[in-house]
C-alpha cells in the first residue's frame, strides 16, 4: 500500500512539474497575450494542481493534507479567475487576439 | 537539497534585480518588484524564517504591488532616460559593495553553529520561552515580550505612514453606487470575490489566534484583513468598500490599536511593574504573559489593517473611476 | 558543499543590495527610486536572515524531539524592518503622487529645470 | 511609581498622545493636546536630569528583561543634556505653533500636524534614551517618517520634492545604520550597546567591525547632514513650515550627533574609533570644510531661511569639529555647541516665522525697512545673530570660546584662524539682514505689516533669553556637558 502511494504520488509530482515546465515553454512561444494566457491557465490547473495532489498523498491522512486541500481549493478558484479578469480587462483595452493570416 | 534551492532562488532573484534596474516599464517593474519580493519570501522559508516569509509575502509582493501600481496608474508608466551618465553612482556603489565584501571575509559561514549569534543571546530566547512565556513560537515570545518595545516602535511606525498618507493624500469620499469599471463584465470577479472575502477574514482570524503557536501573529493578521477589503473594493467598488468600512472608522481603528498596546504597558506599570511587563497582569505569571501577548497582538492587527486600508483608500480614491 | 558555499551566501546578497543601491542613486524616476529603496532594502532582509540560518535546524517553533532551532532574534528585527520598508514605501509614493499633481512629471531632471524657473 | 518609571514615562507618554490627538477633531483640541504633552515632557525632563544630575545614570528595563536578551533604557549625563535640548524646544515651540500653523497650513491639516509632531518628539526623545542598537533604528525611523510629513506640509510645492530628497537619502542613512548594526550583531551577538562595548575589544581586530564601523559612521553622518551628506537640509529647513524648520533644525540634526557620539565613545569605544580608525582626522577635514564652505555659500543666500539652513551645516561642523579632537575638552566644546546653538537656531527660525506671518515672504528683497515695523521680532533677530557669530556675553560665544581653547590645547592653532574667520562670515551674512531691514528704505507696502502676536514674539524671546543668561551665566550647563562629555570618552566610570 505504501510503495502504491509513493509510486502515484511521484507519478502525480513529476506530471504536475511536466505540466509546469510546458506551460512555461507556452508563455514564452506562443505568439500573442491571449494563447500565453492560455498557456499560464495550464500552469495553474493541472500543474499546480498535481503538484498538490502529490503531496497530499506525500502527506498522509494529517492536518497537513487538510492545508494542502484548502490550497487546492483556492487555487482551482483563484487560477481561473485571475486569467478570466487578465482577458477581460486586455479586451477592454482593445488588445486585438493574434490571428493568423493565411487561414482566413 | 537545501543548499540546491538556495542557490536557484538567490540567482532568480539575482536576474530579477537586474531585470528591474534595465526596465523602462514602470508597471513592469512593480510587477518584477512582486517577484522579487515573493521570491525573497521563497527564500526564507528555505532559511527557516516562517514568519518573516508570511509578513514579506503579504507586505512586499502584496500591498506593497498595489500601492505601487496604484502610483503608476496616478503618475506614468513611461521612464525616461536620465541626463546624466551615471558615472558616479556606479563608482559609488561598487565602493560600498566593495567594502561590504570585504567585511564578510571575516564573518562566520553560512550555517555555521558555532557563529557567536547561536551562542549568545539567542540560545537564552529558546530556552527559556516555554517556561517563562509558555508559547511554542519562539518569534512571537521574543517580538511580543522580550522585545515587545521595538514591537510598539513598530506600530508607531505604521501609524506615522497611516498619519503621513492621511495628510499628503487625504480622502475622497465615493458616492456608493459607483460600481467601477463595466458592471457586467466583472461578474465572475464579484461572484468570487463575494465567495472569499469571508474566508479571508475568517483566516485573518486564524493567522492572529493561532500567531503563539505557529507562524503569524498581529501584524501578519491585519496585512491579511485588509487585504480582504482591498478584494472587496477591486471587485464592488471602491464606493461600496467604503460604505463597508467608512473613513471615519478607520481613522479611530488606527488609533485605537496603538493605544491598546500603549495601555497594556501602563497597565502593568500600574499593577507596579515595569512598563510592558505582563507577568503582574495575572497572578500567574505565564497566563499574564499569555494575555499581555494577546492584547498586543490585538492590537498591532487593529491598527495594521486601518493602516493599510487608509493608505489604500488614499491612493485609489484619486484615480476616476474606472481606473481600478 | 557548506563548505564551498562559505560566503558565498553574502557575496550574492551584497550584490542585490548594490542593485538596489545604483537605482536608487543613479535613475532619475522618482518611481523607479522607491523600487531601488525597496530592492536595497529587502535584500537587507535577506542578509539577516541568511546570519539566522543554522545548519540542520528548523523555524524556531519549540517542538518535542526536536533540538536545533535557527536562531529568532534577526527573524524579530526582520519583521520590525519590513513593517519600516512599507511605511518608507507608502510615504515616498504618496509624496511622488503629490509631486505628479504639482510638476506634471515625476523625472527628477525635469523638476529641478522647474524648480531653477521658479 | 512615577519616578521609577520616569524613563518609560518620558518616551511613552507623548506615543500615548500621538493617536489620542489624531482623535479630536477640533484642531483646537488637538494644538491643547500637543502642548500640554509638550509640557509634560519638559517636566519630566527636568525631573530626569535632576535625577541623573543628583544620582548617575539611570537603568531601566523594559518588560523586566534584564539586559542583552530584553530591551534597556540607559540615560547618562549626555543623553540627558540631549532630553532636555529636545523637551524645551517643544514647550518653547508649541504656544507658538497656533498662530503660525494656522496662518501656514490649510484647516483640515491642522490635527495631523500636531500628531505627526507628537510622533516626531517621541522618536527623538527615544533615540536619546535607548540603550539598544536595533530599538535606535526603529525610532529613528518614527521620527524620520513623521519629520518628511511635517517638510512636505510646507505652503510652496517645493517642500514635496525636498521631503522626498530626504526622505530617499534618510532611508539610505537609516539602511546603511541597519546594515552596520546586522554586522556587530552577526560578530558579537548582542544588541545592546553596553554589551556590545564589552565584547567588542575582543573581535575588533577583525574586518567585520571595521566595515560595521564604516557604515554606521556614514548612514548616521547623513542624518546629521555632515558634510558632504547634507544635501537634503537647505531644501528640507526653506521649505518646510516654520515651526518644524525651528523644530527640527534644533533637535533632529542633534540628535544625529548624539547617536554619533553614542556609536563612537560607548559602542566602539575611543581607542578603536580615534587610535585604530582615525576617524578623528576625517572628521576634522570634513569639519572643516562644512564650516568654510557652507559658511561661505550662506554669505549668498537671498531666501533667509535657506541662509540660516547652510548656517546650520556650518555649524554642524563646529560641533563635530570638537568631537574629532576627541578630548575631554574638545567633546565638551562640542556639546556645549550643541546645545547653544538648539537655543540659537530654533529662536532664528522663529523669528523668521513670524516674519513669513505677516510679510508672507522671507526673501531679503522683500525685508527692506522691516525693523520700523516689526522691532521686536527684528530685535530677537539680530540677538540670536549676535550670539551665532559669538560675540561676548551671548550663548554662542562661549562654546566657540571653549572650542578654541580646546583646539589650541592639542596645538591645532590653525583651527583657532579658522573659526575666527569664520564668525567673520557669520558676521557678514547677518549684517545683511540687519542692513535691510534696519537702514533701506521700506517698499511702498511695508507700512500695511504689523508687529507678530504675543503668543509667537515671546516663545522667541524666551529662547534669546535663555541664549543671553547662558552667555552670561553658563556654569551649570558646562558643568553637565563636562559630566556628559567625561562619562562619554571614559574618565569618569558612573
Amino acid at each position: 500500500m505504501g510503495l502504491v502511494l509513493d509510486v502515484l504520488s511521484w507519478v502525480c509530482l513529476l506530471g504536475g512539474a511536466i505540466f509546469l515546465l510546458i506551460g512555461a515553454i507556452g508563455v514564452l512561444r506562443f505568439p500573442d497575450f491571449y494563447t500565453r494566457l492560455h498557456a499560464v491557465s495550464i500552469c495553474d490547473t493541472l500543474g499546480a494542481g498535481l503538484v498538490l495532489v502529490g503531496l497530499m498523498m506525500q502527506g498522509g491522512l494529517s492536518l497537513v493534507t487538510v492545508k494542502l486541500l484548502l490550497m487546492f481549493y483556492f487555487m482551482i478558484f483563484t487560477g481561473p479567475t485571475a486569467v478570466h479578469a487578465l482577458a477581460e480587462a486586455a479586451m477592454q483595452g482593445k488588445l486585438k487576439p493574434h490571428v493568423d493570416d493565411r487561414e482566413s | 537539497m537545501e543548499y540546491l534551492i538556495d542557490i536557484v532562488l538567490l540567482g532568480l532573484l539575482m536576474i530579477t534585480g537586474f531585470a528591474i534596474v534595465r526596465m523602462r516599464s514602470l508597471l513592469a517593474a512593480a510587477m518584477l518588484t512582486s517577484i522579487y519580493s515573493l521570491l525573497s519570501a521563497s527564500l526564507f522559508v528555505v532559511l527557516d524564517a516562517v514568519d518573516v516569509a508570511l509578513t514579506e509575502a503579504a507586505i512586499g509582493a502584496g500591498i506593497s504591488t498595489i500601492l505601487l501600481l496604484a502610483a503608476v496608474a496616478l503618475t506614468t508608466d513611461e521612464e525616461k532616460t536620465p541626463r546624466h551618465t551615471p558615472l558616479l553612482p556606479l563608482v559609488v556603489v561598487i565602493a560600498t559593495g566593495a567594502a561590504l565584501i570585504y567585511g564578510t571575509l571575516d564573518m562566520p559561514h553560512y550555517g555555521d553553529p558555532e557563529a557567536p549569534v547561536h551562542r549568545y543571546v539567542a540560545p537564552t530566547y529558546l530556552h527559556d520561552t516555554p517556561g517563562e512565556i509558555g508559547v511554542p513560537n519562539v518569534v512571537t515570545s521574543v517580538l511580543a515580550s522580550y522585545r515587545g518595545y521595538d514591537t510598539l516602535g513598530e506600530v508607531t511606525v505604521i501609524f506615522t505612514a497611516g498619519a503621513g498618507v492621511l495628510a499628503l493624500l487625504g480622502y475622497r469620499t465615493r458616492r456608493r453606487n459607483s460600481q467601477g469599471p463595466g458592471n457586467r463584465k466583472l461578474v465572475v470577479l464579484r461572484v468570487i470575490a463575494k465567495l472569499f472575502f469571508p474566508l479571508i477574514l475568517l483566516f485573518a482570524l486564524y493567522v492572529l489566534l493561532h500567531g503563539d503557536y505557529g507562524p503569524g501573529g498581529g501584524f501578519q493578521a491585519g496585512v491579511i484583513f485588509a487585504t480582504g477589503f482591498i478584494l472587496y473594493a477591486l471587485a464592488f467598488g471602491l464606493g461600496n468598500a467604503q460604505r463597508v468600512i467608512p473613513h471615519q472608522l478607520l481613522r479611530i481603528m488606527m488609533a485605537v490599536g496603538v493605544l491598546i498596546y500603549a495601555a497594556v504597558g501602563i497597565e502593568s506599570m500600574l499593577l507596579g511593574g515595569k512598563f510592558l511587563e505582563y507577568r503582574v497582569l495575572a497572578d500567574d505569571p505565564v497566563t499574564g504573559q499569555h494575555l499581555g501577548i494577546m492584547l498586543i497582538e490585538l492590537g498591532v492587527g487593529i491598527t495594521v489593517a486601518a493602516v493599510m486600508l487608509i493608505i489604500y483608500y488614499g491612493f485609489v480614491s484619486r484615480l476616476h473611476s474606472g481606473d481600478m | 558543499m557548506p563548505e564551498l558555499l562559505g560566503h558565498y551566501n553574502y557575496w550574492i546578497v551584497i550584490i542585490l543590495m548594490m542593485t538596489g543601491f545604483y537605482t536608487v542613486i543613479a535613475r532619475p524616476n522618482l518611481i523607479k527610486k522607491i523600487i531601488g529603496l525597496f530592492i536595497f532594502q529587502t535584500s537587507v532582509f535577506i542578509l539577516f536572515i541568511s546570519m539566522a540560518k543554522v545548519e540542520g535546524g528548523t523555524a524556531p517553533i519549540i517542538e518535542e524531539g526536536i533540538s536545533v532551532y535557527s536562531n529568532p532574534l534577526p527573524h524579530v528585527l526582520i519583521l520590525t524592518a519590513i513593517v519600516v520598508s512599507l511605511a518608507t514605501t507608502a510615504l515616498g509614493l504618496a509624496l511622488v503622487v503629490r509631486i505628479r499633481d504639482a510638476y506634471g512629471t515625476i523625472n527628477e531632471d525635469d523638476i529641478h529645470v522647474q524648480d531653477e524657473e521658479d | 511609581m512615577l519616578l521609577s518609571n520616569l524613563p518609560a514615562l518620558q518616551v511613552v507618554i507623548p506615543l500615548v498622545s500621538a493617536p489620542v490627538c489624531l482623535l479630536l477633531r477640533n484642531p483646537r483640541h488637538a494644538w491643547a493636546c500637543a502642548l500640554l504633552t509638550s509640557w509634560l515632557v519638559l517636566a519630566m525632563a527636568v525631573m530626569l536630569v535632576q535625577s541623573v544630575y543628583a544620582g548617575g545614570t539611570i537603568s531601566y528595563a523594559i518588560g523586566a528583561w534584564a539586559t542583552p536578551w530584553g530591551i534597556g533604557y540607559r540615560v547618562d549625563m549626555a543623553g540627558a543634556l540631549m532630553i532636555l535640548i529636545i523637551a524645551t524646544i517643544g514647550a518653547v515651540v508649541m504656544p507658538y505653533a497656533w498662530h503660525s500653523i494656522q496662518h501656514e497650513l490649510h484647516k483640515k491639516h491642522t490635527g495631523l500636524f500636531y500628531t505627526c509632531y507628537l510622533l516626531c518628539l517621541t522618536g527623538l526623545l527615544g533615540i536619546v534614551v535607548t540603550g539598544d542598537a536595533f530599538n535606535l533604528f526603529v525610532f529613528l525611523e518614527i521620527s524620520s517618517l513623521s519629520s518628511y510629513v511635517l517638510i512636505s506640509l510646507g505652503s510652496k510645492r517645493r517642500a514635496l520634492t525636498a521631503a522626498y530628497q530626504y526622505l530617499v537619502m534618510g532611508t539610505i542613512g537609516a539602511t546603511f545604520i541597519l546594515i552596520g548594526v546586522g554586522l556587530l550583531y552577526m560578530i558579537t551577538g548582542t544588541l545592546n550597546m553596553l554589551d556590545l562595548s564589552q565584547r567588542l575589544p575582543e573581535v575588533a581586530d577583525t574586518r567585520t567591525i571595521r566595515v560595521a564601523f564604516a557604515f554606521v559612521t556614514v548612514g548616521v553622518s547623513i542624518k546629521l547632514a555632515l558634510f558632504p551628506l547634507h544635501l537634503w537640509l537647505p531644501n528640507a529647513y526653506t521649505f518646510a513650515p516654520s515651526v518644524v524648520s525651528a523644530f527640527i533644525a534644533a533637535t533632529a540634526t542633534k540628535v544625529g550627533v548624539y547617536v554619533l557620539l553614542r556609536f563612537f565613545f560607548t559602542v566602539f569605544g575611543i581607542r578603536f574609533s580615534f587610535a585604530a580608525m582615525h576617524v578623528g582626522e576625517i572628521l576634522m577635514l570634513l569639519a572643516v570644510t562644512a564650516i568654510l564652505i557652507a559658511s561661505l555659500v550662506a554669505v549668498f543666500q537671498d531666501n533667509i531661511k535657506r541662509m540660516l539652513a547652510y548656517s546650520s551645516v556650518a555649524q554642524i561642523g563646529y560641533i563635530i569639529l570638537g568631537i574629532s579632537l576627541a578630548s575631554s575638552d574638545g567633546v565638551t566644546a562640542g556639546m556645549l555647541h550643541l546645545f547653544n546653538h538648539a537655543l540659537i537656531k530654533c529662536a532664528l527660525f522663529l523669528a523668521m516665522g513670524c516674519i513669513f506671518l505677516r510679510l508672507g515672504s522671507v526673501e531679503l528683497k522683500d525685508m527692506h525697512g522691516l525693523a520700523r515695523q516689526m522691532p521686536w521680532t527684528m530685535a530677537a533677530f539680530v540677538a540670536g545673530g549676535l550670539s551665532l557669530i559669538g560675540i561676548p556675553l551671548t550663548a554662542g560665544f562661549i562654546s566657540k570660546w571653549y572650542l578654541v581653547s580646546a583646539a589650541l590645547k592639542d596645538g591645532y592653532w590653525p583651527l583657532a584662524v579658522l573659526i575666527l574667520v569664520s564668525s567673520l562670515l557669520a558676521l557678514i551674512y547677518i549684517w545683511r539682514v540687519v542692513e535691510a531691514a534696519y537702514f533701506n528704505m521700506p517698499g511702498a507696502t511695508m507700512h500695511r505689516v504689523k508687529e507678530a502676536p504675543a503668543s509667537m514674539l515671546i516663545p522667541t524671546w524666551l529662547l534669546i533669553g535663555a541664549n543671553l543668561y547662558v552667555g552670561v551665566n553658563a556654569s551649570l550647563i558646562i558643568d553637565i556637558a563636562h559630566q556628559g562629555a567625561d562619562i562619554l570618552i571614559g574618565q569618569v566610570l558612573r
